[in-house]
């Protein structure tokens, strides 16, 4: 057990604990949540027995509103499936919620995210002859097309934050302001949120770029830009992340992830 | 009808193949173990998430070219046979988004050439296409909106699907439990599907309750009573995922070449039917403790049997 | 929230408005009959067979324009308040067929603006259109068969839809038994639903057993309990249809003028609420009538209750 | 009970029994027969009973394969739902089937039928200001596009057969050969017959038109043109409808339509 968490004892609990927290805080109550496996259901799982109890999940192969009991490893794990309100089919949650508009919050991740929010999973290297061939988008560029908040949550290294995606298999911002719209998207600005074990950044929907909106405790900008390929612009309002509450930490260690399959642990538990 | 008459019957060189399940769950892994014994070649593997059915087909030299929306195993890893394929320029795979993917399912099961979908717009997947496709997508302008771009995706009609279920009657009226995926848009798509099952019921049992029917028997060519059709990858409410062969599986196929070889020699060739590879990856005990497992999951829910 | 509550909220005057039910089956009258006690008017009355739910919002002045598939009451005859203001061009009627108002549905459900069909073609539905309709279908040529015509309709998203269906429970989670017509696709296309229902059952319930779950609480915005909230059509494993009353409002449509207005004013203006009129088309004992002719028919064919 | 009829004692049938019966021969075991209610459901039962006892039905509002005992009165009465092998939507019947281009036979009615056999069921005078308003579409219309077969059961009246109906609501062979195609229709050239107490007519593939290929006892050719108001051609094969089996009269008679709601009774009953 973790008490008393102050700003200066943060080696009590790690970073990557924050980062899930941290997410996690970005789902309000109610909200319809498309979600996947690992750091996403994680973040989910724990904002639904914290502060986020009416939550609506939505997982892509079918069920709708499930209650989640401990961290599924896959879409189509049976502990995706438990108690859901309908288990149906990839046609209902992707076409008939996430289409349709119904989704408040969607997950994504990726192996580079670039200034604009666009997500690459599909290829390293060229589309043609790949360097690495990636498992593609699945339906993550459904989410960002059509989600109204997009979160990703991702360990922060340089190589996954190139100024520009080799591929773009999810589009943010695209090329820049009006892009999407150009392109037909219906959601024309949606807020990309970026979590990393150092920095919270947000794109900003005048821009389309990447704004830090707030730092991990103990992180200091030139730490972001050593670890970012582009350089992204600052909040007038730059803030700290807030640190865990026992509840969020003791929820996270005990409930969600009570095998530490997911998340590292601070140093306290 | 047998798996291997089902197979022999309704899988040919050259088929378009519609791969059910997702991921770790419900992937008709006796019907392609039969399908590989059977040595079908030049095949196009069509669905969602490909997974453990698509790469073992990949790694067992039968694949020309997939159509999907992902190739992975999640937690489990890449779909390594596949990724190294692709890479290496052996197959061809057509990315589309799972929402692409089972809108084409719904042109074709609705009978029309094409479905319109607001996903895609933007992205690099309108940008690059497979060497042999002709024309991946069209985009036109919405006409109750000008100026706005709506993208239209080809239909497609597997020749044949595979899926394993848990419940079906002898005519083929299909009862999914849990997620269905894409499952119910690609079988009413396809010319003909092969279905396994863990159980077999009575037809009066699917006519007392019609509503719970997943898909009615027009659509079904052959259904195949097989427990465990589904091994390594779980079946909603009758057994777990087996992470053990599944872990066993992905070092074979992370490594390729001759262990893939092995893998296949071992479980599949060297293998009389499904049956005899349930009893190389543990037999009856080894499955208990997934059944075991499932049920464990299931009970603490309060759920129905 | 009750039903007065309800039809107040979500029901405007000018609303598109979704009618579920078909025929004799399943229509929502308890809540056709709060909107014609709230006045509620200018409506547009969107579904596939519009029947007697539509015909007595017609006959109350309430209806500005139909879309639909079909007017009528089959072996009872036609919509005949329907009927005589199409003729007289008080009401105007869009036409297209089932598929087509179902696909435009389709078309809502899945946040798209168009769906295409193969029906229509050739037809004079195509060539006629309503006066206010603005673009009522395009004609396009099938990308991937040059000079093949597909016909676009638009999509249909109602303001509010209205459905009675046999459970849901308090949430939103709402099961229809027996046939679904075109309801799941219309429901998930609205922005708002009212159910009303002939039983709430337990979330437990709902959430034991979810593939039986026709439609989840995010698209349901009020839920009301109301018994026989079909009546004079049938509630599927409930209550068997009043043929006696279907033919005494076939009587009174028919007639018209004098007879619907005394209609109204006895069975719905008349009536403090839906219970109050049950009481006046026969009470308890005709009810038990109606519940017994479907227990017989369903227990005559050994159905699951 | 009738027993040994022959053709001299059709008067111990009525000739509408012998329509339905007729109507019901042209249904093959297996066949999927897309139908509504009234005379088309009475002769799917019909066969259903008799020849085609694998018959598969499929009615609009969502039934697929349900087994009729007694003859609904609506495609939405409880009747025509018992013991379906899937009771599902309209969308899967009339898509998933129908327009999928499974169904084999499908009944139609309408108030005209025209020479090219396209059928009005949408109004009697002009569109904008009707005579009579008839129902509509409905599920004809898709029928019409997409069964390989279609089927008319009708009273034989010289309204209901114009040269030209007011209003194609169903497409038949439309203004000509190859005019289906022109459409875009995808069933090109589909077997059109009306069956009525007169006569049996079916349209010609290579000049839509209708042909006459059977009689009903004791009917001739000027009889069907002088109720017609279009000149049917004549098959090269002209026959007589056969008469009614006893077991095709006893079962319509006392399991299809016990309470004769459908069907006139011949004199013997």
């Amino acid at each position: 057990m973790t008490v008393g968490l102050t700003r200066s004892e943060h080696g009590s609990y790690d970073l990557d604990e924050l980062m899930i927290i941290e997410a996690a805080r970005h789902i309000r109550n109610g909200d319809v949540v498309m979600v996947g496996t690992g750091l996403p259901m994680v973040a989910t799982t724990l904002a639904m027995k914290t502060h986020a109890p009416e939550l609506v999940a939505v997982i892509e192969s079918g069920p709708i509103d499930p209650i989640i009991m401990q961290t599924p490893i896959s879409v189509s794990d049976p502990r995706a499936m438990h108690e859901a309100a309908r288990l149906g089919s990839l046609r209902e949650v992707l076409g008939c919620v996430l289409q349709r508009g119904l989704v408040d919050i969607g997950f994504i991740g990726g192996a580079q995210i670039d200034q604009f929010g666009n997500i690459n999973s599909t290829v390293i290297g060229d589309y043609r002859s790949p360097k690495v061939r990636l498992p593609g988008s699945g339906g993550a560029n459904d989410i960002a097309c059509h989600a109204r908040r997009l979160l990703i949550i991702v360990s922060h290294e340089k190589r996954r934050f190139p100024l520009k995606c080799d591929y773009v298999t999810s589009p943010g911002y695209l090329n820049g302001p009006g892009a999407r719209q150009r392109a037909g998207l219906k959601v024309l600005t949606p807020t990309i949120t970026v979590v990393t074990n150092l920095v919270v950044m947000e794109t900003d929907a005048e821009t389309g770029l990447f704004c830090v909106t707030k730092l991990m405790p103990g992180v200091d900008l030139d730490a972001v830009y050593g670890n970012t390929g582009f350089r992204p612009g600052v909040a007038s309002t730059l803030e700290e992340v807030a640190p865990p509450s026992d509840r969020d930490l003791e929820t996270l260690r005990e409930e969600v992830d009570p095998d530490g399959v997911y998340v590292k642990r601070g140093k306290s538990h | 009808m047998g798996l291997r008459e089902a197979v022999g019957r309704f899988v040919f060189d050259g088929a378009v193949v519609g791969l059910g399940g997702q991921n770790i769950g419900r992937c008709a892994m006796a019907t392609v173990h039969e399908i590989i014994r059977q040595g079908k070649r030049d095949l196009t593997l069509v669905g969602c998430n490909l997974s453990i059915s698509m790469d073992l087909l990949v790694g067992a030299d039968l694949v020309r070219r997939c159509e999907g929306g992902s190739g992975n195993l999640e937690r489990f890893g890449s779909t390594f046979c596949w990724r190294r394929k692709v890479q290496s320029g052996e197959i061809e795979m057509e990315d589309f988004s799972h929402l692409g993917m089972v809108s084409r399912f719904l042109a074709g099961e609705m009978g029309l050439p094409f479905m319109p979908t607001k996903s895609l717009l933007g992205s690099d997947i309108l940008v690059h296409k497979a060497p042999s496709t002709v024309k991946k997508y069209e985009i036109i302008e919405n006409p109750w909106n000008p100026g706005e771009a709506v993208v239209l995706l080809p239909a497609l009609n597997p020749d044949v699907s595979i899926i394993h279920v848990q419940k079906s009657d002898s005519m083929g009226n299909v009862i999914i439990g849990g997620f269905t995926t894409h499952e119910p848009e690609m079988v009413r798509a396809s010319r003909n599907t092969i279905v396994t099952c863990e159980e077999i019921i009575e037809s009066r049992q699917i006519r007392s309750d019609p509503e719970r029917t997943t898909l009615p028997h027009i659509y079904i060519s052959a259904v195949v009573h097989q427990p465990w059709g589904a091994h390594p990858t779980s079946t909603y409410r009758y057994y777990d995922f087996d992470a053990e062969h599944l872990r066993f599986y992905q070092e074979c196929a992370r490594a390729g070449g001759e262990q893939v070889k092995a893998y296949l020699d071992r479980f599949v060739f060297g293998s009389e039917s499904f049956q005899d590879y349930l009893e190389k990856v543990g037999g009856k005990e080894r499955l208990l403790q997934l059944e075991k497992a499932m049920k464990r999951l299931c009970a603490s829910k309060g759920e129905n049997p």
